[in-house]
This record gives structure tokens, C-alpha cells and sequence, in this order.
């Protein structure tokens, strides 16, 4: 068990939240040392791995309720996959780093609702500029740690973005991506996928890893179509005090 | 008409619909029709028809009706 | 909202058991007209579309916990993957529609604990007994209704099963598979999806159709590798009363 | 030596298993080594020490001790 106090989450939301990971190994005495905190803190996030009903049901008799499955997933490189039109779709489409006025219309794209799976937008306690302000703050603190934005473009029109960050040697962590509203029905969102996976071909790298929400279920439904498996999911529950 | 009736059953076996949703279809009304179902339909129209549809109509095919256009400026009448 | 008297059960497990499935444009207020459903059924299943946290929230407050996510995979038989490796070992193992004797070394395997992930077993309301009779009464009269079974065979010896259905023309359900436990770790795993996408070729059907539960990651990992898409998912919650 | 360092480096990349945890791993210990982790890891076996692997073998290998045993049957020092 990993219990972390996410201070960041305090600047994003307002709310000291605290986060709580299960792991496979753990047992269901555990859950009595964390009896305080699931009494007192502000927003309570706690992740249990699949096949412990045990620690569900216990979790859910202290008041959380199940929000989402986080999904996590891999891809080596030398096993991404596309097909013949999206390769030649692809080939349309090209992507480059963000500058300031680049960013801005991402930041507004996000206030306008972009990630409608979120679990803090999904959830009636938060308010959706809440969720915008949380994803925003997110994005300028990765560049901050040395991340990259990428805007994805068609004929010279930003049509979605992605971030890229170097997680390991070779490994990297593409932690958030996505398309523009008029472009949202285009067919063109596995660019979102492709383009980090082409970013990091391009710098030599060996493989991606990342997760979605079991509530964004084209996304999921996006990676195992371009060659990505899972490697592990854990059960998601939250409680507000 | 034979045309039509191959223009439909590519949405019926890509999105699991039925004739009877066809006319009021667009992308994101049914789960299947997602970025990943949107590829699936637009490869196997290209192949039912032998055409090669370019990109900014693909990005354009928004909904069955809206296909219909799309597909009849490649000289298919449906 | 479906809501299905689930009379197999009862033969089954030995309780009354209801399950609801809530579609994604049923609303919260359907909820109000299963409060006696949810007071009284001995054993409640209801399952939930994903993205509707409003619904697992108001089922979580009614007293049902989450268990498992239902996945619902689907297959183009054309769209199949196996790798190289995979295909050399597919061909030194061969299926045989199963005999009385073998399917009672089948069930022998059942009531060893085969289905480690399935959630009557995960659930301490039910006995190992109850799962394994649940198992072998569920292939028992899908046998009566029509359906095969197979066993996996390598040299002649029964590695595992799989079983065969067709539920619409040309599309087939496997509704069960497994490994015995002798060769649990031999990674012919992949032979209890293998074999069924072999046996609807020879039939000439078109796609596979079957689902799993997220609790049994290693053939949730299984299906994707081998070309099946996720083509749904439903949050599946228990309550016993 | 160069072929034991190979040997490991294979269940290292393929497994996401560290050096420390080699010495008593099996299969099913980790969640990387399941059917899926299986094909990849003799796959790369394979192609590393430029062998295939019969079926029996493949079944066998149910740890990183035995499979020792079994890559040193096709000629491998380790």
C-alpha cells in the first residue's frame, strides 16, 4: 500500500486529496490504518488492483464508490500498428512544439470541455472549471519538468495536440493528448496515438507507456487497435469529506 | 440501387446497425462508430467501390447522409 | 434498463437471482423502481454502461459493490493475429469434439478451481462448490441447446477446452475456455482463443463474439493480442440480501 | 558469460523484472509473464540465441532457473 498526498491536486482543486494504491500482495488488515483518512480527508482516491473483491467490498463498506478502471498500457515500438489508410492518412497529417499562442488555444480548448471522461468532470463535487484548471496546471508543470506540447496539424491547422515525456531511457509517457471540438468527429483521433509514437521513433526510443480511464472507452478502444497491450488495471474508488 | 444496397451494408456489418438507424447515423451516435470504427468504414467503402477517398472528405464524413454526398463525388451513383 | 429473472441460477447457485442491465440513455430516475428489487432479491447483479458515474454512485448509496467489469470483445475472423511462434506451436495442437469421459475430466477440472477469476468464486457469499456447479450446469444445457465442446489436445493429451456457439448466423460465442491445471503454465494458453477462431473459419463464419471479466487479466491480454477489439464495457455490481 | 548476460537481458526487457528479481523467477509470479508474456519472451529466445524451440520445451519452461536447463539441451552455453 502507497499513500500519497497529492499537493498538487490542492493548487488544481482546492482540496487536499490524498491517494491511496493497492497492491496485489496487500491484505485487507491494511484497510485499518487508513480508517482516519478515509474519515477526513477533503477528496479520497484509492486504487485497488483487479481480482481483490475482498478489498472492493471492504472499500466500498468505508463509503467509496467505484468511479473508473485505470488502465495501463504498453506498446515496444517495433510492434506499433496502422493500417493502410491510417498510414496514408498519417502521412496528411504532421505535428510540432507548441509555442505560447499554440498553448493558449489548447488551454481554451480544455475549458471547453475536452476530456469528458475525466473522472474530476464525471464527478457532481467539482465544478468543470475545476477540471479544466486541474488539466492546465498539469500541462504547465510537465513543461516546467521539461515535457513537450505538441500540436497536431492539418494543412497548417491545429487539429489536436499531444505531450511527450521521457519517463525511463527509451520509455516515454505521452500523459495527456487529444483532439480540438471541430475535429472531434474527424476520424483523425489516432493521430493523438500515432504522432508520440512517431516522435518516439524519431528519437530512438524502445517504447510508450501511459493509461486511460475504463470511461473513455474509444481511447481504450484506440491503443489495442495501434498494437498497444495492457499491462495492468486497478479498480478506481473516491470519497469526499 | 445496387450501389445503395453496398453503401449500406458496409455501415450494417462495420457498426452493427441495423437498415432501419441508417438515415439518421452520424459519428459518435452509436459506440462503434468511434475514431477506430471510422477507419473500418471508410477502408472498406474504399474497397466496395474501388476508390481511394482523400483525406478531407474523410475528415468531412460525419454521418450516413452526409457520406452519400461525399461518395457520389467520387462518380458513384447511389 | 433490462431486468431478467435469472431462473438458472436459482437451479444454480441455489438462490433467487436478478439481473439488471442499465443501458446508456437509461436515467437516474429509473433507479427509484428497483428499491424493492434491491431490498429483497437474494442475490442482485446489475450491470452499468461506462461514463455513467451518476448510476454507479446511486447504486454504490443503494448497497451493492462493485466487482468487475464486463468486456465485451469482438473479432473480424479476417482481422485475426498470431504471431510466428504462435502459429508453429497452433499446429502441433490439435481439438476434438469431446466424449462423455472427457468431459467428466472437464468438470473434474471445474471443481479443482479452473476459473479462479470468476465472481461467484471471488464472492465469499458462494462456496467453490456452488462456482464449480454453476459451470458445469451452465455447459450442461448449453450442450442440450445445441452447443459443442471441445477438448485442446497436444500428443494426443487433453491440455484444455473451449467451447463453441453459434448465436447468430455466421457469429459464434465461445462461452467458456480454460487450461487444465497441469499445463496452466505452459503458455498454450493462447490455443483456448486460438482453437475457436480456427474451428469459425472452418465453418465459414465471419466474427467472434464473447466477453470476459477485467478480474482475469492474462485473457483479457490474451484476446487483444490476438486481434480482438473491445466493442463494450459494463461496470458489474453484487449486493445479496 | 556473454551468453548468461544475453539470457537475462531477454527476461529483463521482456518481463519489466529487474536483475535481483531473476534468480527466483516463474511463471505466473509476475504479472508480465502470463500466455502473452510467454510467446514474447521464447520468441526473443529464439531469435537471441538464433534456436528454435520445440513444443515440449516451450511447455517446460516454467521458470528462469529451468529454462537454463532447457536452452543449454540446444547447444547454449550459459
Amino acid at each position: 500500500m502507497k499513500i500519497v498526498e497529492a499537493v498538487w491536486e490542492k493548487r488544481n482543486l482546492g482540496v487536499v486529496c490524498k491517494e491511496i494504491t493497492f497492491e496485489a500482495h496487500d491484505s485487507l488488515e491494511d484497510l485499518s490504518g487508513i480508517k482516519a483518512l478515509v474519515e477526513h480527508t477533503e477528496y479520497l482516491v484509492v486504487k485497488v488492483p483487479t481480482l481483490r473483491y475482498d478489498l472492493n467490498q471492504a472499500i466500498a463498506a468505508m463509503g467509496l464508490s467505484f468511479i473508473e478502471v485505470s488502465i495501463h498500457f504498453e506498446l515496444m515500438l517495433k510492434n506499433a500498428l496502422l493500417s493502410g489508410l491510417q498510414t496514408r492518412l498519417n502521412n496528411s497529417i504532421t505535428y510540432a512544439e507548441m509555442e505560447v499562442r499554440d498553448l493558449e488555444l489548447l488551454f481554451d480548448e480544455i475549458r471547453d470541455g475536452m476530456f469528458a471522461s475525466d473522472r474530476i468532470l464525471l464527478d457532481p463535487a467539482f465544478t468543470s472549471e475545476q477540471a479544466a484548471n486541474r488539466y492546465i496546471h498539469w500541462i504547465q508543470d510537465e513543461i516546467q519538468r521539461g515535457a513537450q506540447v505538441y500540436k497536431i496539424l492539418h494543412k497548417n491547422q491545429s487539429v489536436g495536440f499531444f505531450t511527450f515525456k521521457e519517463i525511463k531511457e527509451g520509455i516515454y509517457y505521452p500523459f495527456l493528448a487529444g483532439m480540438y471540438k471541430a475535429f472531434a468527429a474527424s476520424g483523425l483521433g489516432f493521430t493523438t496515438l500515432r504522432k508520440p509514437i512517431d516522435e518516439a521513433i524519431r528519437r530512438g526510443g524502445q517504447m510508450i507507456s501511459t493509461y486511460t480511464s475504463s470511461n473513455n472507452l474509444p481511447v481504450v478502444r484506440a491503443h489495442i487497435q495501434q498494437g498497444f497491450s495492457i499491462s495492468g488495471m486497478y479498480y478506481v474508488f473516491i470519497k469526499h469529506n | 440501387m445496387e450501389n445503395l444496397s453496398k453503401y449500406d451494408q458496409v455501415f450494417i456489418s462495420n457498426l452493427q446497425v441495423t437498415q432501419g438507424m441508417l438515415s439518421t447515423l452520424t459519428y459518435q451516435s452509436v459506440p462503434a462508430w468511434d475514431s477506430v470504427g471510422h477507419m473500418g468504414l471508410i477502408a472498406q467503402l474504399e474497397e466496395a467501390f474501388d476508390i481511394m477517398i482523400d483525406t478531407d472528405d474523410i475528415i468531412d464524413f460525419s454521418s450516413y447522409q452526409k457520406g452519400k454526398e461525399i461518395i457520389a463525388k467520387y462518380g458513384i451513383t447511389l
